[in-house]
């Protein structure tokens, strides 16, 4: 007793609070700041963003070379529901944390000069976005990620809403309809998961780790997988969800723009990893093709809706969704470098579509327009500016040395060596084929950019004067720069910490995607799912699909269980009471 | 033949399905307060005929108590925006109250 | 510290600094060079490569010295610098390393690529001296021999692609260098998206290599072909090699300006001269020659692979040698001559002569640089500015003397004049395609093909002398013919329009000519590298050095020759290439010698003379046929997206809910009666709900015993009939009491009861299935046969006859009778016409295991305060011969 | 028992009268004769504090309260018959006649009889310290809500001075003003 009241913990244990809690603490300062002040504010706002993110590099002190969580915390909360604030960061969330912390603070001091009004409250919403997504990323139950979830999608609707351009209510209204209906189908996911290990385990759960071990029937999956996938399909954004997308972009000021592309998108990709891919197995291998067949029209659909935009700001919106295209086409290969790939590019698709965002808000701080038609020749003015839009642009098209060909080519190597059983197998060459001419494209209209921006006489003769980047601006493109070039050529910094957790998360797919196979009755895995009691190992032949033939070899835990479920009542926990447990086979790897 | 609690509990249903029929047909604002209080009072007989059933404890007059004093506050603010619709339509005949139609 | 530094130089270390050099060239120039004068600029940029050249020359010295004697494995110098990534393959992690090899093939092209490069620069300093740019000139020329570096010595695929795309970069950037012309810009994206479409299929032709050799690194996917180890299962092994080589000829294609993707070549002239000297003539365009010799191992394994590479090179030399002979631009008709050039080249691979087309690429860098650079100098000298029409030049040989004489040893050398480079490249390539072609056995290529390379690359020789020579005595001989035309100013201002040129050209500086005249006497000694092996006629035998020196590197083709007489080959190819050089010498001389005029354009139909010299309107077929209908297809996905898209999910959903809205207010009348009403029913129906009990059994089977559990509800009384046998045993007469007066209802609202076999109702047949559930057949008196789809594939003891099983139930017990299929009762197959088994036997038909169950009955009533009686008979699955606990099945 | 049966009586009288008076003071009368007929039930079910409060409580003040506002407002308190909705209304008393009905025959046949009570069973020493000793919470919670509800009716029914009516229209302008241009920035916003 006395020792855990004079316990001091170390700054590492609560490392992930002080993340989530520097910003709301900084935000309640701001509330209480007089808007008289708005030098202050930023000050104060953009200093707390910066030394969360030098927080935040602490980290990278975890050992992530094991399958455990890192900095994990975990405290009770509402206990009656098995809720808890339990967070923690593994090889996968590390760095989109910390890409998190590195991009709200540009991000926000990119709008130093643009944001003039209501300045107290941007700095507030940005401040609370950061929480928002910090939690969304660490929480490690799925109560405490809805909350999250929803509580980024606030701010972001107040930041498009109030200091966009001028159709903005439409745009942010867009935005908030299509999160929202994504997102309240995947709480009834959740509460359906939390319900069914309520039936199962006796107590209700919200805990990720619990509910890993709910095995459901194929349907379920299916069905509960189309709720996940939808909310963050949506999020992501995938074919043909992604309208919403170009119009928040458009109407965004700069500042939301580049956290919208480079950290909010990367949660649908995220919550597929975290959520969706590992709670449903059986509905993943099913579908998994499919989705990533929509990954891949993504990007060549993307790419061609790309080119003929007339406003560059839509012109990279639409760029996101062909890159992001290759994340969801790399992640469904489901093999390590696939998917160790979609986290990079993940990262990647931060650095240079934040990038490219801010450099497309210089020139609409300078000329007031985004129109194609109305630049030309701005090497000339603005050197600087033109070289590093150029740097940003090879990154974003995926020249090697720049960290996109890292991405996309993992991603695509991924996509191309895909398994047969758990990834797409043939499909994966077919797919990488279709990807790759998303590669041809990228350079067709990055370029077409660059010739209408850069190149030629100027359209002009005032932009002859044009001021080139200023110190801040440099300042804030810097960091984004040195990754570009950090990642492209030494992308190990990053990968050796995410390839654990990548092999981790296939591990455990496998495991549990076997033992739904088996058998894929309404049960719950044993707390280590990867070392099963009871039940010879059986051979798997044949089809993955559900419409398994009977005559395959039947679970012996099936025979020994007395007659099948009853059918009128099927989750009855007294009825489960007696079931020997199923027959968890990890070493008959399929492959 | 002693009297149950069967019997309270008719009484009660009658009373209750009296006030549930006044609620529903008239269109007098006070008489249809009236009979939210019928309905409230039918209620009361219940606890207090189940208590007298179980009368160790005093749980059903507890009960009977609070809803005779939510009835006080449920008429005092029901009367209050009586005098308020009248002051607006010079009428407490429920059916010229829908402002809230479609 | 000393140790240190001389460690850092150790020979592999070299590898790294080679390439690094130029790079930190670059950042330097890129990053300062805005600041510095011009002298700085130009000593970084020249002293870097220089040192990089001074390095390469050490490198390959050394590598000459590490050679063994013999027929020993050549050995390589090595360099891993770093891991770059890796992926995984088959459970194994595949390491992308930053390494770099530099053996015979790669030690040659560096040596090419840093000493070519030093003089380009050299000259740079000279004709660029007056350009705003210079800086930026001299830093994206460092960053493109650093990227071929990078490319020539990578020792993987993804490593040789950074180069592969980086020096694509730089050529988008030297292309649109004077980037406020639009045209040059414009030509500058066009080859960096034709390159592009090229990378796409290198892309696609690595993976397949790593997927079946699993590495990246050229030495395994060699070793895995020389070894027979280049398959995939299901794949046959040629069809494998054939898509991979495919794919990655499509990416030389792209880099090397073959067919069809040849068409950026002549636009990217829009960049400066030596830019087109270094990039588009001596080394980036060869690039995809190099690459098909580094994987010439693979390429071998595939006969069509290899057909295609030949038929695309020698159409794309006959293609562009014809356009050639129409162009009016020095360095359009140079870049054209490139073109056909490098399809010689490719011709030479696709009929196994690797290094016969290595060589082409070795020789042809030295003679096309200097007519590159000659072609520089001629316009630095007359003011052009872009591109110079020949018409309009003249009579220069008097006026430029270096420039001149060296522009005509390379036009020798080109033309295939005998001892010049380009005599023993050319004639080892003719040897190639002559030697598949008299070759007896067709097994490997088919000699038509040779012949066909013959014929195409003959023609497309004499055309080459042709237009090589209209070219020099255009420019070189007669009368300047711009003399007096212009007033010698702005030269910048106006390119090759209606203006002459500078009407008092001058010679260029010592840092232009100079490089010209090395270069110049390269174009003519480099070729003595290479001297035949056999002479022809004479049959004697020479050293053939270059051969033997490339041996290790590149893949080895041979073919008998048919009369079995190595000499028809040879013969053969002397005569023909001799011949073409002879006429089409001869024939520029006649037409063009001293003259001012074209002959062609005036002799030759109008039409095809205007086809030739508007380059086949290749480019208006491809904006045609590609170009219109992708942008045609980008409006039409934009046009979906805000039209259908958008609409469908955006527009359809809000109209949906506003429709939706708009008909549920209308309940909202705002009359309390029909809100009142509506309460009402609600009311009713919860009554209706409540009228009748709900009994709801639930049992649970614990072997014989059998839990029944009911439901709870307002007032419910229960009794229980456990066996179904129409006598009510719970609640038994005492325990009965009600609060509504009646004695045989109880509150119990669980019963158990032990079932004996009396009690048994009925049979089961429960299957096990792998996914999903149980199946159940229900079994009568009447024999069932089981349907085969529940018994699986395996179900018949032999294959004929398939008549499942039949089951039925007589009395207390089970028959089955087996049928044609393998049913396991007791531990042992049935052989017996029928077997009997009772309740709770286990048996297996074929694979699938299976159990008799037996079933029991028991009614249940349940009364409500509203008493009404509701009455529920379940029929329970139970497990006589199963632990404890086990799950029920309610049959109803 | 016949205490039972006589207030029973009365009770359901006096129901009835509330119901289907037509004059609001009539009904109110009723109610009270209701009231009354009730506490005597509650005196027979030994809930002598009860029967006292509900004196106290529904005769003494809400009855008062509803007699005061009929005063009030006068003769617009008399609402003239109508045949609007008449099917309606038939159905619903058809509806819930018919339930409570059943319901009252269902549960009237339950044969609960009562015992002998406590001492202080329903007297103000037994409810006054069951509800001061187990229901406190909720007794000071009920008395929370009681002030809310005065407070609430207060402001209900004060209606504005004329300052706050004039200040609610300007913020109602303001508010449309701002309400349509939203809407036309909506409005483009879907068109383009």
């Amino acid at each position: 007793m006395t020792d855990s009241l004079f316990h001091q913990p170390a700054l590492a244990e609560v490392l992930l609070t002080v993340l989530l809690g520097v910003p709301l603490v900084t935000a309640f300062a701001v509330l209480f700041m007089p808007r008289q002040w708005p030098a202050a504010i930023r000050r104060l706002s953009v200093s707390a963003l910066v030394i969360n993110f030098v927080l935040s590099l602490w980290l990278l002190g975890g050992d992530y070379t094991g399958a455990e969580f890192q900095f994990l915390e975990k405290v009770s909360w509402i206990e009656s529901l098995g809720i808890s604030y339990k967070v923690g960061v593994d090889g996968i969330s590390l760095w989109l944390v910390l890409l998190t912390t590195l991009l709200t603070p540009i991000a926000l001091y990119a709008s130093w000069t643009s944001i003039q009004t209501k300045v107290k409250e941007y700095a507030l919403a940005f401040l609370l976005l950061e929480v928002g997504m910090i939690g969304a990323f660490v929480s490690l139950d799925l109560f405490l990620f809805y909350i999250f979830w929803e509580l980024m999608l606030v701010p972001m609707y107040l930041i498009i809403g109030v200091w966009g351009g001028k159709d903005r209510v439409y745009a942010a209204v867009k935005f908030f309809i299509y999160t929202m209906a994504g997102s309240l189908l995947m709480l009834v996911a959740i509460l359906y998961v939390a319900t069914t290990y309520k039936t199962l385990a006796g107590q209700y759960s919200f805990d990720l780790e619990q509910l890993h071990r709910v095995v459901l029937p194929f349907e379920v999956q299916l069905w509960l997988f189309a709720a996940f996938a939808l909310a963050f399909a949506i999020k992501v954004p995938m074919f043909p969800f992604h309208t919403w997308l170009p119009d928040a972009h458009v109407q965004a000021p700069t500042g939301g723009s580049v956290i919208l592309a480079a950290v909010l998108l990367k949660l649908g990709i995220y919550g597929f990893i975290r959520f969706a891919i590992p709670l449903f197995p059986l509905a993943t291998q099913y579908v998994g093709p499919s989705v990533a067949a929509l990954g891949v029209i993504g990007i060549i659909y993307g790419a061609y809706c790309a080119w003929v935009q007339k406003d560059v700001k839509k012109l990279v919106a639409y760029s996101s969704v062909s890159h992001m295209g290759f994340v969801v086409l790399g992640l469904f290969a489901m093999n390590t470098h696939g998917v160790s790939g979609s986290v990079l590019q993940m990262i990647n698709h931060g650095v240079s579509t934040g990038a490219l965002f801010i450099l497309v808000g210089v020139i609409y701080e300078r000329l007031h327009t985004r129109q194609l038609d109305s630049f030309g020749g701005l090497a000339k003015s603005m050197p600087w500016y033109t070289t590093v839009f150029v740097i940003v642009t090879m990154s974003s098209v995926g020249l090697p040395g720049t960290n996109g060909f890292v991405g996309e080519f993992m991603i695509m190597s991924g996509a191309f060596l895909s398994e047969s059983f758990i990834g797409f197998g043939r499909w994966g060459r077919l797919l990488t084929l279709f990807a790759a001419t998303g590669v041809i494209l990228a350079a067709i209209y990055m370029l077409h950019v660059v010739l209408r921006m850069f190149w030629g006489p100027l359209s002009k003769p005032e932009h002859e004067r044009l001021p080139d980047l200023t110190a801040r601006e440099h300042l804030v493109l810097a960091p984004l720069l040195v990754l570009v070039f950090w990642i492209g050529l030494y992308p190990n910094t990053f990968l050796k910490r995410t390839e654990p957790a990548v092999q981790t998360f296939l591990s455990d797919f496998n495991t549990k995607w076997l033992a739904c196979r088996q058998n894929d009755a309404e049960r719950l895995l044993r707390p280590d799912p990867a070392v099963p009691a009871g039940g010879p190992a059986q051979p798997k032949q044949g089809s993955p699909s559900k419409q398994g033939s009977p005559s395959q070899q039947g679970s012996p835990s099936k025979q020994g269980s007395g007659t099948a479920k009853p059918s009128s009542a099927p989750s009855r926990p007294v009825a489960q009471a007696g079931v020997p447990g199923p027959a968890a086979d990890t070493k008959g790897d399929p492959r | 033949m002693s009297i149950g609690v069967g019997e309270y509990l008719a009484l009660a249903s009658v009373l209750f399905g009296t006030g549930a029929v006044g609620f529903l047909v008239r269109r007098n604002l006070l008489i249809q307060l009236m009979s939210i209080e019928l309905m409230l009072n039918a209620v009361n007989v219940v606890w207090v005929a189940f208590n007298r059933f179980y009368p160790e404890r005093h749980d059903g007059q507890i009960m009977a108590f609070f809803v005779v004093a939510i009835a006080a506050a449920e008429a005092a603010v029901g009367l209050a925006i009586v005098i308020s619709l009248y002051r607006l339509r010079k009428t407490v005949e429920t059916d010229k109250a829908d402002a809230l139609r479609h | 510290m000393l140790e240190q530094i001389f460690d850092n130089f150790a020979v592999e270390r070299m590898l790294l600094w080679i390439v690094l050099l130029p790079l930190a060239g670059a950042v330097v120039n890129g990053l300062f060079g805005r600041f510095a004068d011009r002298q700085m600029v130009g000593l970084v940029g020249v002293g870097t490569i220089g040192l990089s050249f001074f390095l390469a020359v050490v490198a390959f010295l050394r590598l000459l010295d590490m050679q063994p004697e013999g027929d020993a494995e050549f050995v390589p110098l090595q360099y891993s610098f770093y891991e770059w990534f890796s992926i995984h393959l088959r459970g194994r992690a595949v390491p992308i390393d930053i390494a770099f090899v530099f053996d015979a093939l790669s030690g040659v092209m560096t040596l090419v690529v840093t000493g070519i490069g030093l003089l380009i620069h050299i000259y740079s300093l000279g004709y660029m001296s007056h350009d705003r740019s210079f800086a930026r000139f001299f830093a994206y020329l460092n960053l493109f021999s650093a990227s071929m570096l990078v490319l020539v010595l990578a020792g993987n695929l993804p490593v040789m692609f950074i180069g592969w795309e980086g020096v694509g970069l730089c050529s988008y950037l030297l292309i649109g260098f004077w980037y406020e012309t639009p045209a040059y810009a414009a030509a500058g994206r066009k080859a960096f998206v034709v390159n592009r479409i090229g990378d796409f299929g290198v892309l696609i032709g690595m993976f397949i290599l790593v997927a079946v050799a699993g590495s990246f690194d050229f030495a395994s996917i060699n070793h895995s072909s020389y070894s027979g180890a280049f398959t995939l299962a299901g794949w046959e092994a040629g069809t494998l090699a054939t898509v991979a080589c495919l794919f990655i000829f499509l990416g030389c294609t792209g880099k090397s300006a073959q067919i069809p993707l040849y068409v950026w070549l002549p636009d990217a002239m829009a960049g400066p001269t030596p830019v087109s000297a270094l990039i588009h003539a001596a080394t980036m365009v060869t690039a995809g020659v190099y690459l098909c010799c580094r994987l010439s191992p693979v390429f071998v394994q595939s006969p069509v692979a290899m057909s295609v590479v030949a038929v695309v090179g020698t159409l794309t030399a006959l293609v562009a040698a014809t356009i050639a002979v129409a162009q009016r631009e020095m360095k359009k008709i140079l870049a054209y001559s490139t073109v056909s050039q490098l399809g010689f080249m490719f011709a030479a691979v696709g009929v196994g002569a690797f290094a016969a087309g290595f060589f082409h690429v070795f020789t042809h860098a030295f003679f096309k640089a200097c007519l590159f650079l000659g072609a520089g100098s001629v316009m630095h000298a007359v003011g052009a500015h872009g591109d110079a029409d020949i018409f309009k030049l003249g009579g220069l040989r008097s006026i430029l003397p270096r420039t001149h004489i060296t522009f005509l040893l390379s036009c020798c050398a080109i033309a295939g004049v005998p001892m010049f480079s380009g005599f023993f490249s050319k004639d080892e390539i003719l040897l190639g395609a002559a030697q598949l072609g008299v070759a007896s056995d067709a097994a490997f290529l088919s000699p038509s093909i040779g012949w066909f390379v013959f014929g195409g690359l003959a023609i497309a020789a004499t055309l080459t002398a042709f237009y090589m020579f209209r070219l020099y005595f255009l420019t070189f001989t007669g009368e300047y013919r711009s003399a007096g035309a212009s007033d010698g100013h702005g030269s910048e201002a106006h390119g090759s329009g209606e203006h002459g040129y500078d009407a008092s050209p001058h010679e260029s500086p010592a840092s232009m000519t100079g490089p010209l005249v090395v270069l110049g006497v390269g174009a003519v000694c480099v070729g003595w590298l290479g001297l035949p092996h056999l002479l022809p006629f004479t049959g004697a035998h020479l050293p053939h050095v270059w051969g033997e020196w490339l041996k290790p590197a590149l893949a080895h083709v041979e073919f008998t020759p048919a009369g079995g007489d190595p000499l028809t080959a040879v013969n053969i190819a002397f005569i023909a290439g001799v011949s073409a050089m002879a006429v089409g010498i001869g024939l520029a001389y006649s037409m063009y010698a001293n003259k001012s005029s074209d002959p062609i354009a005036s002799g030759a139909p109008a039409s095809l003379y205007s086809f030739l010299q508007d380059k086949w309107r290749v480019d208006e077929l491809y904006a045609a046929v590609v170009l219109r209908p992708v942008k045609g297809l980008a409006r039409i996905c934009a046009w979906i997206d805000q039209t259908f898209v958008d609409v469908l999910l955006t527009k359809v959903t809000s109209g949906l809910v506003t429709l939706s809205s708009f008909i549920l207010t209308r309940a909202q009348t705002g009359v309390m009666h029909a809100y009142g009403f509506v309460m009402a029913l609600g009311v009713a129906g919860l009554m209706l709900w409540f009228w009748s009990p709900h009994p709801d059994v639930m049992p649970v089977v614990k072997g014989q015993n059998v839990e029944f559990t009911a439901g709870r509800g307002l007032g419910y009384e229960y009794r229980w009939d456990l066996n179904a046998d129409g006598t009510f045993e719970v609640p038994s007469g005492e325990h009965a009491s009600s609060t509504f007066g009646s004695k045989t209802f109880g509150s119990e609202t669980s019963a158990s009861h032990r079932y004996t076999p009396d009690d048994f109702r009925g049979f089961i047949l429960v299957a096990a299935a792998i996914l999903g559930e149980d199946i159940e057949i229900p079994l009568s008196e009447h024999a069932v046969v089981l349907d085969p789809e529940v018994l699986g594939p395996d179900w018949q003891v032999s294959g004929d006859a398939a008549l499942p099983p039949a089951v039925r139930v007589e009395g207390n017990e089970v028959v089955i009778r087996p049928n044609s299929a393998a049913v396991y009762a007791r531990g042992k197959l049935v052989s017996e016409k029928e077997v009997r088994l009772p309740a709770g036997s286990r048996l297996r038909i074929g694979q699938v295991p299976m159990r008799i169950a037996p079933v029991v009955q028991a009614t249940l009533e349940v009364r409500n305060a509203f008493g009404n009686v509701a009455r529920e008979t379940v029929d329970v699955t139970i497990d006589v011969a199963a632990p404890a606990g086990a799950r029920a099945e309610v049959v109803r | 028992m016949t205490l039972f049966w006589v207030c029973a009586a009365f009770a359901v009288a006096g129901a009835i009268g509330t119901v289907t008076a037509r004059r609001p003071l009539r009904a109110a009368m009723s109610l009270l004769v209701h009231i009354i007929a009730l506490a005597g039930l509650y005196l027979g079910l030994h809930a002598e504090l009860l029967a006292a409060l509900q004196l106290l409580v529904y005769a003494g003040a809400i009855v008062v309260l509803f007699v005061f506002v009929i005063m009030l407002i006068g003769p617009a308190t008399w609402v003239p018959s109508s045949t609007g909705g008449l099917s309606l209304r038939a159905m619903s008393v058809a509806v819930i006649g018919m339930v409570a009905s059943t319901i009252a025959v269902a549960l009237g046949r339950y044969e609960a009889f009562f015992g002998k009570s406590p001492a202080h069973y329903g007297t103000v020493e037994g409810l006054g310290g069951a509800l001061y000793r187990e229901a406190w919470v909720p007794f000071e919670l009920v008395s929370i809500t009681l002030l809310v509800a005065i407070v609430g009716a207060v402001a209900v029914a004060r209606g504005r001075t004329p300052e706050e009516a004039a200040r609610a229209r300007q913020l109602r302008h303001e508010r449309a003003a701002a309400n349509a241009a939203l809407g036309d920035a909506a409005g483009s916003g879907g068109n383009s």
